[in-house]
């Protein structure tokens, strides 16, 4: 039972402040909705909690442990679902799942991870797609890859999505909700940010707006670390 | 099979598949090699003279050009990010895109240099030094010039910044590669010159891969 | 060191250094002058383009400490988060590369005379101070090439700490490579080999140079400060908070 | 405003943001430059006798490099389509992007020539005519690139194929510029060189819109 | 009293069928919605039909005439919104607009196109944002930004959405409907693809899944088209 907490994070983008003062929780097995307009801190939020960006303010723990102190474990223990699908056009899609799923757990050798590309691929629904360089892909078709090197990743506990069903059909979205849920019961976090509905059953929700007004005070507290810095 | 291995595996096939900066760069080292006779005018004795100042120059600009991209396609199509959050450490990330560099990038222009070298007529006896010297010496300028990316990736003039961040460092490692071949040239022993720049390939591959790795960290921020 | 984190601290001592500082660098400089031009022989073998040497070698000496200087504040910045940092080496290299440029076009002003070349290419000593202008130029432009000042502060120190390996080349190369340039005479551990009558001038010319240094970085830094504060105040503006 | 004019508004304004290749360019001209100094050894004459076909070769590379990413950026943000779907033809697309390109990267080259020329230590005699042969040798170079470019747009593997597409058809205009400065080098007329290299750029003037335009249809497919 | 047809298309991608015997119309104020599973062919089709792809078989008709025909007329009657934004990183949100603004509108002056820049930014919330690179803009925003572009090209007749809800806060995904109706209201037509529901008023629906079990023989077409080309 580990679970992460985050605790009045302040995030500044490019001197800008984004939020402040925001706190959250996830327990092993549970869920956070982020939601917000369009520049409320979605994205940022999710980037901070997977150590791309640096809290201006704030702690993250896990399990009562700084974050901070020990990035690597963090790092080996979430996988993050960005905007883009990072997605070469050159690869085909089975290229890439063995890459991605080799390159998150070393351990895995050559002959498990294409079993494994095989089976993300059939869930994906790519199977037919898998030795087309991924250029031809639909904008879906690569959504999918991208969630699938995500819903296959045995490594990972912490799962951060940002917009997830983007470009998905009905039928995907509830591929990915079964995923979700399974990874869940099995005691993985989820935290994703998203406009649509996304069925993550007693999931917390988190809204950034709520933050928007404390964005001044963020913006003092800005020009504070300004002046120390 | 490790991260670095990995990358390196994956960033090869991509040079492989990819309208591949690399490949500019050999048929632009080559190339650039074919229009110095056309330039200078064909006389043998200025060729000869000149033959490897103009491979070397020629040399460390074909690795230096391409390596703009090295992060920046990574970056920008959101990767770069994703090879971060990885048990392995951003220092093999830098060690295995360098090292795809230079297998894509500077080991064909290895392979092409005797061509380059018998265009310019150099003498025969410089071959084996200017082999020697490159061998040892390109790793040590795409190591450099992969920090110089990793600093310049995401900033407004890249390319620029690339050049005048990368060149000073490298300036030691032509300076040397050219007294190989001309201590060669002229029959004095190379040893020396092939040591200093061994001595470099050392040097570049401790400290490079901890700069670098300094250097993305902020990239990702 | 820690205790200038902050930069009111800083920069109450820092004001209250400055006109002192400005005195002395003046004085210095009005007496290093004086004895460089009409109190000093000119040298057997070059005459009067000797005077050179009291611009010359006084420049290189700080082109070199800027350098060492800047590579401390990166490490400061780095390793130890150190707020000031940032500032000052932004507010130092410039001048340290303004120093190296003068060493470099005072060297080959003198190096036509003493030499028959403005510029020998390949020569150590000169390479490597080119090396070091050049390290100069990129920090300078690095630090402004991101949208993000402190990614752009941050990703300068990181050259900086690379570009330290040049200085003991700068340093050495006369001692290590057959150069046109002569050996350390001056500077050279021990006794050095230079008559009083030029080691005076050299000397003060060398305390102005440091004084000008340290005046132009304080200055400098307090602008940097004060922009630094107007930005943040427009930001605050701009998010109508 | 047409969308000539737009087009090569909006170019330049990213050329001089964006980490441009251009200026890479531009600084590798000059880099080259110094670097064969330090290559081929300071020998005054030998450099002065190699000037000229130094400078054009350079000069030719530094203008042909950055052009593989001249339609191909667009084209993969999207932008490309949405460039097509106007009423302004394709063609005005090409001269407008091959404008930007030189006054980007060709203009700052012959800005850059005179200082390039004199590291070389070329004879002062030769810089009317250097500068008259870029002016109007490189616009000509970079319409033929601009082809070349679009052509590869489409293709997979463009970087190789650019070169070689563009530097058959390129090597006239290297040929007759290194003859100008040559001819004016010995105090022969070079009027003669220079109503060539125009005569190629009005050529280039007339022929490359078309076949730009044709080869963007396909990479639009 | 405009309309736009397709008749019976087919559509090869890469020599892979996507869809075929695809026929629709779209009359001026009208609107067709276009759905159908991931990869089934959406986006395909509004490359058709904005013309970036050339159909296999069949035919475009505005007002009865062949589209191929005049193919420049056409274009200056589209705007076309595809997957990606096509927002340049290094451009501010201003000039992005000021620039396709007039590059659709070629009488436009600079003034003029300032203005209607302006207003632009106003309705998609980025007038704060106006003055800064477009690298710093949230997913959101970009999407905001690209959709702009459309919302206030006078020229434009035919609006062709390829997913323009991607990203999309509630908000914004109201101030594009009004945009919608009003661009109707002014007998503009629209065809949208999305998985999303968008609030298109008896828009007609086109759903591509139907034309799935078309292809084998479109791919029997394909082969003999293979064969002759
Ligand atoms: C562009 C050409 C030159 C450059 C870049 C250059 C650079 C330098 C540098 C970096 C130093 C400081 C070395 C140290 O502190 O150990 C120095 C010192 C000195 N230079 Fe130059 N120099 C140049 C030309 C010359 C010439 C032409 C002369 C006179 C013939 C000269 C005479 C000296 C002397 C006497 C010193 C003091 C050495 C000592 O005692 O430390 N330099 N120069
Ligand atoms: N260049 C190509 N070569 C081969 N097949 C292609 C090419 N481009 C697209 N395809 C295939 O054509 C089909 C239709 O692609 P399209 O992008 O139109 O689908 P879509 O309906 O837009 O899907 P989505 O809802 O994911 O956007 C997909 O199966 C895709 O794999
Ligand atoms: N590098 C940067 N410099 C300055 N501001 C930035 C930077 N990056 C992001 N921002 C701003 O930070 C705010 C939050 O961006 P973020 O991407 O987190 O929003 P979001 O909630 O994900 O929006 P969306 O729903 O559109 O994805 C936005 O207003 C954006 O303009
Ligand atoms: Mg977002
Ligand atoms: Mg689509």
């Amino acid at each position: 039972m580990s679970d992460f907490i985050g605790e009045s994070l302040t995030c500044l983008r490019g001197e800008r402040p984004v939020f402040s003062g925001l706190d959250f929780t996830v327990a092993s097995g549970g869920a956070l909705l982020l939601t917000g307009a369009n520049g409320s801190g979605k994205s940022s939020l999710l980037r901070l909690m997977a150590g791309l960006l640096r809290p201006a303010g704030g702690r993250l723990w896990w399990d009562r442990e700084d974050l901070l102190a020990d990035p690597d474990a963090h790092r080996t223990r979430l996988a993050y679902l960005g905007h883009q699908d990072a997605v070469k056009a050159a690869l085909t899609p089975r290229e890439d799942l063995v890459f991605w799923l080799r390159y998150r757990a070393p351990g895995l050798n050559a002959r498990d991870a294409a079993a494994r590309a095989d089976e993300a691929l059939a869930w994906a629904g790519l199977a037919a797609l898998a030795e087309l360089p991924c250029r031809v892909l639909s904008a879906g078709q690569r959504r999918r890859l991208a969630l699938a090197r995500i819903a296959f990743d045995a490594t990972a506990e912490l799962w951060l999505l940002d917009e997830p069903t983007t470009a998905l059909d009905a039928n995907a979205i509830g591929l990915l909700s079964d995923r979700l849920t399974l990874h869940r019961a099995g005691g993985g976090m989820v935290v994703a940010a998203t406009h649509q509905a996304l069925d993550l059953p007693d999931a917390a929700t988190l809204d950034l707006d709520v933050y928007a007004r404390r964005r001044s005070d963020a913006a003092k507290r800005g020009l504070l670390l300004d002046d120390v810095a | 099979m490790g991260g670095f291995a990995l990358i390196l595996a994956r960033d090869l096939r991509l040079a492989l598949r990819r309208p591949t900066d690399g490949a500019v760069a050999v048929a632009f080292f080559v190339i650039a090699a074919c229009l110095f006779p056309f330039g200078v005018g064909a006389d043998p004795q200025v060729l000869t003279r000149i033959a490897p100042g103009v491979l070397w120059a020629t040399a460390l600009l074909a690795t230096l050009l391409p390596l703009e991209r090295l992060f920046l396609a990574d970056a920008e199509d959101g990767a770069l990010d994703r090879l971060a959050l990885a048990p392995n450490g951003l220092a093999s990330l830098v060690l295995a895109k360098a090292a795809a560099h230079w297998l894509s990038v500077g080991l064909p222009l290895l392979a092409a240099s005797p061509v380059v070298a018998l265009l310019l007529n150099m003498n025969a006896a410089g071959y084996g030094a200017l082999l020697a010297a490159l061998l040892l010496g390109t790793p040590t300028l795409v190591l450099i010039g992969a920090v110089a990316a990793a600093l310049v990736t995401g900033a407004r003039r890249g390319g620029v910044l690339l050049a005048l961040l990368a060149l000073p460092l490298q300036l030691p490692v032509l300076i040397f590669g050219v007294g190989a071949v001309e201590a060669a040239l002229v029959g004095d022993p190379v040893g020396a010159y092939l040591q200093v720049l061994a001595g470099l390939l050392l040097g570049a591959l401790v400290v490079t891969p901890i700069a670098g790795a300094a250097a993305l960290k902020l990239a990702l921020e | 060191m820690q205790f200038l984190a902050n930069p009111a601290r800083f920069l109450r001592i820092a004001n209250a250094l400055l006109p002192w500082l400005a005195i002395v660098t003046v004085a210095l400089f009005a007496s290093g002058l004086y004895y460089a031009f009409f109190d000093s022989p000119p040298d057997y073998q070059q005459g009067d383009s000797v005077r050179i040497m009291y611009v010359h070698v006084p420049a290189a000496w700080m082109a070199m400490m800027a350098y060492a200087a800047l590579a401390v504040f990166a490490a400061m910045l780095l390793v130890w988060k150190h707020p000031l940092a940032e500032v000052l080496a932004k507010a130092a290299a410039p001048l340290g590369a303004g120093y190296t440029f003068i060493a470099l076009v005072s060297g080959s002003l003198w190096g036509r005379p003493s030499w028959g070349t403005w510029w020998a290419w390949g020569d150590a000593r000169l390479t490597s101070v080119l090396v070091l202008f050049f390290f100069y130029l990129g920090h300078m432009a690095l630090t402004h090439a991101f949208d993000d000042a402190a990614r752009g502060a941050k990703a300068a120190a990181v050259l900086a700490l690379v570009g330290v390996v040049n200085l003991p080349v700068v340093k050495f190369s006369v001692d290590w490579w057959s150069t046109l340039h002569q050996p350390a005479s001056i500077s050279r551990i021990g006794a050095s080999a230079i008559d009083p009558s030029m080691l005076t001038p050299l000397l003060l010319m060398a305390g102005a140079f440091l004084g000008y240094f340290l005046c132009l970085l304080i200055l400098r830094a307090r602008a940097e400060l004060a922009r630094r504060k107007v930005r943040a105040l427009q930001l605050l503006a701009a998010e109508g908070g």
